[in-house]
């Protein structure tokens, strides 16, 4: 058996992962993972939130050292005792949490770590040209390499980041959710990239939540879950989604957008939204919103989408037009009068934008309305507690202990937490920025479900997502944006993918 | 107050028998932080005087400058009911109350430099002449320049926010006023040698034409000197103030700008303790006929001068 | 209460230790001269007023701020209020206008801080450090460098005398952190704090308004300074610019010992009032064994040290604890 | 040099132009007594000893930490050394000597900061306070607090000594900052400096040694605050623990005022130097015009707010532009 075993696959493989196990503090993140990568390969690493894909590459980037199990690079057992020795052997890590300096420059960042020095003087002039060379490779020439990180957009961050990979001269690039905040343009010019290194005999190792990604792309797909795998090296072809679901959640999930309810012609109109105008951002941006309606905002990433939310919800003051809610007038610049009118957000970046991470579930869920609680500013605990479990159950939340800190949910859960802040609060308007980034595909349909179930309840949705096919699969209409500039709306079933990105390329020419 | 009745039996009423050991006498000493050359002076000459006496055993507290935390120094002492308390306040008035606590639990309290706002918070108070101290520099200085109505006086003070600071400017001010001279650029500096230098050198700068300089200590006056040596400036005569060693030697060499210092006894705090130790031995001072130790005792502000620095500077302390 | 019991109390355990520690070596050191009620009351006495700010500085720690400006505004409080005792026309309530000057004052530097905060967007450190100079600067000015005699005999009665035997400085300090506990962990207004300083961001767009909040905070502080003001007069009998100096850096040293973060996020009262008392007790054992002062300093300094990783050390076995539950 | 003249530069420029308007203010009240060569050196020296401990806090702050220990730790270094002098055998070089005890005091006190705040994990705000306090006990402990005086006449003659008509101290405060302008802006360690700063994990996962890297920011640290020892001995001819008190707070509030961010992730040596002129000049002017200290302290506390409000609006500023490049 374990003859034939050895027959049946190449030579060497470049990467070899057995049984391999991390604990934090009493969290057994990772209990026996198996994972064999080949030269050349693009590697599919699929699991669900929490399931342990980004514990299982910061062992292999010398992040985290494993408790026990075993790693073979060409074959030789090898122990990366810290992110040096894995980048030295040739494995090179684009994490998930954006990791660049803002205060550097795109070549500082890029070669931060390893230098182009002599002496320790840095030879500015040579890491430039390298670095530009490298951003002309990604199909990046746009991007200057004396720019300051800070003033890119995530996705200019996100191609600094892929850069540094490449300037590792790596033999194996991971890469963890890197489409996640990429658009399709993005997406199929990362796809090029990783193309034309798979072509020189690098491996990649890919982690997405966007299963039809990993059609396009992958070679060979392993899935963990809860910290152990389900499968390994399975072909993407003849590998069905259902299979790929179930080996995922243990259970099938149906993934289809829910059924669109009709919005009844005399639904009140409960967002009106007004020539608005942010100065450098965007301009004359008019829509409304009924309710019981979904509304999407289609675009490219860096079009201005959360800038719009951010501006309708008062976060930012608007420099032009204006914003109603059930014909009321907002203030603008004002997000405590946005939410008394009944708006909601869920902001972009969850962990940075929307959680108090050490904080218990209850005090996230209840943080819009703990004063609605509390009697003369008296905290009344137990009663929040008890109207975030009824919230916890609506969202489906998993863990559902409202002491748990929201630290230690998964993205999925965390973005629920969310939900139920707004649910509780009885918003009337919900915006919601890229609701299911970096969610997996079993909490994702959950999402959408609680998405179409609060509709259904007469409120009014604004939904921006990076996925065209989630916009279009989840709003009744859209809104199709780029670089500031309203390009049309119109009903989601009118329009498909091709036709926003016809859309939005012309609207590019012009 | 404590030891009237016996007092009228004196003891030892001579230099010899104050010196002849007594009963154990436990002296709680408390000054402010000693962070200059004076106040580290005060404190050792106080430690040293203590180390005489094999009946005195000083109860020493950290330097503070926060009257609060003096204030918990005190009552400790009161609470370990000690026999005699030294207090060299951070501030007079902030340690009156407790001061006088320490009086009403029959602990005598000795103080020192800086005085109570109330006559019943001390048995005995030994005073340095914080006026007497600007009238000596203003004497001094009127002295040499005074011919010239002219003439530039400058000042470099201590820190500013001291009341110590204020009598010594007033009395300077008004010895100044008695030959027509007033001071044209003052500047206050913080005790420190650091301070000193940075406030004489902005000060040479503001004045490019001096008389003469009085500078209220001598330990910031290593700086003041430092920056006049720097600037290259010898067209004034500079006093001093507090009196060290290391300002009498200048004196004495004679070939700088320093011509004389005005004392400023550091022993006060040593005193202090001296006269603590005869309050609860029930002595009385020496060459005095008076059979209790005095309520007030205010020490000197001599002149030292080239002429009498022989004199001075074997008691001179080292800052 | 869970919260509390399981997350705070654990991390103070460190620190209880250390306090019972240091009591432990007073007593072997220094016996009964240490363990007496008068000296308990000495120590409590002196960590009082210390305390009373600490509270204050507690709220504008735990929401990610600083104020560097308590010691020297609370000079500037006892100067203020105590030449507005010796200006005013006798009459019998004429102390508690002195009172609520101090207060006032307090209060009204707290308010500028807020604002050149919030609303200038001036870095806490920088804009306090400069409250810090200033204050100094305005309490010299207003009271000509005189240390003002504070001869109002009501005041000084009331604020010596006892209750159940106890000193009032100490009842107020208890009163104080009791409030600040209780604000801190029941109310609203502590919610928002802690908010603030886990994630300004998240607290903004959840609708807190935020700027405001950081206003109140710092008059808050300010408030506590107030306090302590008053009971530095009546303890000292004296306003002067020289109160209070380098309070804060003790304050804070004592805030961030007890187990409150730095970065914000996460404040605990209880462990405020155990820094609190681990350097007014290391200050009398230090002074019982007739210790030199630049020894202490010295000792002062590696005991803040070890307070912090040892604090350290139990906050992480905390935090284990409930991940593990 | 695009970066910085794009980025930095229109950051600095704020700054620039408070320091012309108090140089304009100088002139105009003060006139030639003001404006002379003698006034500009004497501005100048006095600025020299705080700016050479301002860049080695540059660099620390720019990392994200802080070191509020150098104003105690320069009066260590001081004293250390100048008993060393007192003590050695009389020799030609023995003034070296001093000037390598001085710098190897500061730079192992700095390693102790490093370790502690690197390995122990203490955050920096805590374990250099405790640094502060232990540095100044040790001094007071060390030099008995008796200031002692530096006799060696080679050292002061050099210390002394002009070159091209201006001092050793101003040259050496001009080199210190040209070498911590380069290693900031141009060598591996000072742009791995501003990436622990800006983002420590990312920092960590590119592979450099952060923790090693934190402890040489604090020797280097250590490293400036024993060059200025060695300064203020030359320029006080004295050794004594009261040496540099409270230095840290204007050194911080002159690098930040400069416009390196408290939070970490960006820091400028030329602002530092502006910052650290900005205040010689304001003291110098205030004594050209014989004002009182406490007015001074006021006034320096309005203009920390006000250079911090104005280099943040032409920071801004200057963002934006970047932005719509
Ligand atoms: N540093 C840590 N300390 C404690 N627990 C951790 C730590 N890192 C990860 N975990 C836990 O380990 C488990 C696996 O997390 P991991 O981040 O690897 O999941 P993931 O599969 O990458 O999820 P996602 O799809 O959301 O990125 C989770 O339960 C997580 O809470
Ligand atoms: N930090 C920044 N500095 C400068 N410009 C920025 C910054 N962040 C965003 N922008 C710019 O603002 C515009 C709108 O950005 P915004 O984030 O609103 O777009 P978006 O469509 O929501 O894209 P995303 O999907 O990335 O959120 C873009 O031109 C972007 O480049
Ligand atoms: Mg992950
Ligand atoms: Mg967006």
């Amino acid at each position: 058996m374990a003859a034939s075993h050895v027959s049946s696959e190449p030579a060497v493989a470049l990467l070899e992962v057995h049984n391999l196990s991390k604990s934090f503090a009493g969290v057994r993140a990772l209990k026996g993972v198996n994972l064999q990568v080949l030269p050349g390969e693009v590697h599919c690493v699929l699991g669900q939130n929490g399931a342990g894909k980004s514990t299982l590459i910061k062992a292999l980037s010398g992040v985290h050292q494993p408790d026990s199990g075993e790693i073979r690079w060409n074959g030789e057992p090898v122990t990366l005792s810290g992110p040096t020795a894995a980048l030295d052997l040739g494995i090179a890590t684009m994490y998930q949490e954006l990791d660049v300096v803002d205060g550097l420059s795109v070549a500082e960042n890029i070669f931060l770590g390893h230098e182009d020095s002599r002496a320790g003087v840095l030879r500015v002039r040579d890491a430039r040209r390298r670095a530009r060379e490298l951003l002309a490779r990604l199909g990046h020439t746009d991007i200057a390499p004396s720019a300051e990180v800070g003033s890119l957009s995530a996705a200019g961050k996100q191609m600094v980041s892929m850069a540094r990979a490449l300037s590792r001269n790596a033999r194996l690039i991971i890469m963890d959710e890197p489409s996640a905040i990429l658009d399709v343009g993005e997406v199929a010019n990362l796809f090029r990239v990783i193309r034309e290194l798979t072509g020189q005999g690098i491996a990649i190792v890919y982690i997405s939540h966007r299963l039809e990604e990993i059609r396009q792309i992958g070679d060979r797909i392993s899935v963990i879950k809860d910290g152990s795998s389900t499968a390994s090296s399975l072909p993407v072809e003849g590998t069905s989604r259902a299979d790929l679901v179930r080996l995922m959640t243990g259970r099938d999930v149906a993934h289809a957008f829910p059924p669109r309810i009709p919005v009844p012609g005399a639904a009140p109109v409960v967002l009106e939204v007004q020539d608005l105008g942010l100065a450098g951002s965007f301009t004359g941006v008019s829509f409304t919103v009924r309710a019981g309606e979904v509304f999407g905002l289609a675009g490219l990433v860096g079009s201005g989408r959360s800038e719009i939310l951010e501006t309708i919800y008062g976060a930012r003051r608007a420099t032009a037009g204006t914003v109603r809610v059930n014909g009321t007038t907002l203030q603008p610049g004002s997000v405590p009068a946005a939410i008394g009118a009944g708006l909601g957000l869920s902001p972009e970046e969850r962990k940075s934008q929307g959680l108090l991470l050490e904080e218990p579930i209850y005090r996230n869920a209840t943080l819009s309305t703990f004063a609605r609680f509390a009697r003369r500013g008296l905290l009344n605990e137990r009663r929040e507690k008890e109207a975030t479990r009824t919230q916890a159950a609506a969202v489906q939340l998993h863990p559902a202990d409202p002491d748990r800190p929201a630290r230690t949910l998964s993205g999925g859960n965390q973005q629920k937490v969310l939900l139920a802040r707004w649910l509780l609060h009885g918003t009337k308007v919900l915006l919601l920025d890229e609701p299911t980034r970096g969610v997996d595909v079993g909490a994702k349909t959950e999402i959408y479900a609680l998405i179409r179930n609060l509709a259904a309840d007469g409120v009014a949705v604004v939904v921006v997502s990076s996925e065209l096919e989630e916009v279009l699969g989840l709003a009744d209409r859209v809104l199709v944006l780029d670089a500031g500039r309203v390009l049309a709306t119109g009903n989601a079933t009118d329009l498909d993918e091709h036709a926003v990105l016809d859309l939005v390329l012309k609207g590019n020419a012009q | 107050t404590s030891g009237d009745e016996s007092n009228s039996e004196p003891t030892n009423n001579s230099a010899e028998g104050n010196q002849a050991e007594g009963e154990t006498a436990v002296i709680g000493f408390s000054g402010p932080a000693a962070d200059h050359g004076w106040l580290g002076a005060i404190n050792s000459a106080a430690l040293a005087e203590a180390e005489k006496y094999p009946d005195i055993d000083l109860r020493v507290a950290e330097g503070t400058n926060d009257a609060n935390l003096q204030i918990s120094q005190v009552e400790q002492f009161i609470n370990d009911q000690v026999d005699a308390i030294v207090l060299l306040p951070t501030d007079g008035a902030a340690l009156t109350d407790v001061a006088t606590r320490a009086m009403e639990a029959g602990i005598p309290v000795i103080n020192v430099d800086r005085e109570f706002s109330s006559p019943f918070a001390a048995r005995a108070t030994v005073l340095g002449d914080n006026y007497g101290m600007g009238v000596s520099a203003g004497t001094y200085i009127c002295e040499q320049v005074g011919d010239n109505p002219d003439a530039v006086v400058a000042e470099i003070a201590g820190i500013d926010s001291l009341p110590l600071t204020q009598d010594r400017s007033q009395g300077f001010e008004d010895a100044l006023a008695g030959c027509g001279l007033e001071v044209s650029n003052r500047v206050a500096a913080d005790f420190t040698v650091q301070g000193g230098e940075a406030a004489a050198s902005q000060l040479l700068s503001a004045a490019p034409e001096i008389d003469a300089l009085w500078n209220h200590d001598d330990d910031q006056g290593i700086g003041v000197l430092a920056a006049i040596d720097a600037a290259g400036r010898d067209e004034f005569i500079m006093v001093g103030g507090a009196g060290s060693a290391n300002a009498m030697r200048e004196i004495q060499s004679g070939d700088g700008v320093m011509q004389a210092t005005i004392i400023y006894p550091h022993t006060q705090a040593a005193d202090g303790i001296r006269l603590a130790r005869l309050l609860v031995q029930d002595k009385a001072m020496s060459d005095l006929v008076e059979i209790e130790v005095p309520n007030r005792v205010v020490l000197n502000a001599p002149v030292v001068t080239s002429e009498n620095v022989e004199q001075y500077l074997p008691t001179a302390f080292e800052s | 209460m869970r919260t509390w019991l399981g997350g705070s109390a654990g991390r103070n355990l460190g620190l209880a230790l250390a306090v019972v520690l240091l009591c432990v070596v007073g007593a072997a050191t220094s016996g009964d001269r240490f363990l007496n009620l008068e000296n308990m009351l000495t120590i409590l006495r002196y960590a009082s007023i210390t305390g009373v700010i600490c509270i204050g500085m507690t709220f504008v720690i735990t929401a990610g701020g600083i104020d560097l400006s308590v010691g020297s505004v609370m000079g500037l409080t006892t100067v203020v209020a105590s030449l507005t005792a010796v200006q005013r026309t006798a009459g019998e309530t004429s102390w508690l206008l002195m009172v609520a000057v101090a207060l006032a004052v307090g209060m009204f530097a707290g308010l500028i801080n807020g604002v050149i905060i919030a609303y200038g967007n001036v870095v806490a450190f920088m804009a306090t450090l400069a409250m810090l100079v200033a204050a100094r600067g305005a309490a010299e000015l207003i009271s000509g460098r005189r240390t003002q005699i504070v001869i109002e005999p009501d005041f000084l009665s009331v604020m010596r005398s006892n209750f159940l035997g106890v000193p009032l400085l100490i009842w107020i300090f208890a009163l104080v952190a009791a409030a600040g506990w209780f604000l801190l962990n029941r109310t609203t207004f502590g919610r928002r704090t802690v908010a603030i300083g886990g994630n300004l961001e998240a607290a903004r767009l959840a609708g807190i308004k935020v700027k405001r909040h950081i206003v109140w905070l710092y008059v808050l502080s300010g408030t506590t300074v107030g306090i302590a003001g008053v009971m530095m007069m009546g303890r000292t009998t004296a306003g002067t610019s020289t109160h209070g100096l380098l309070f804060e850096l003790d304050a804070i040293a004592a805030v961030v010992v007890g187990g409150t973060l730095l970065i914000g996020g996460r404040g605990t009262i209880v462990g405020t009032v155990l820094g609190v008392l681990l350097f007014s007790i290391l200050i009398n054992v230090f002074t019982q064994n007739n210790l030199d002062t630049s020894v202490q300093q010295v000792a002062k300094g590696a005991i803040i040290v070890a307070a912090v990783l040892l604090q350290q050390r139990f906050a992480v076995r905390g935090t284990r604890r409930k991940g593990a539950l």
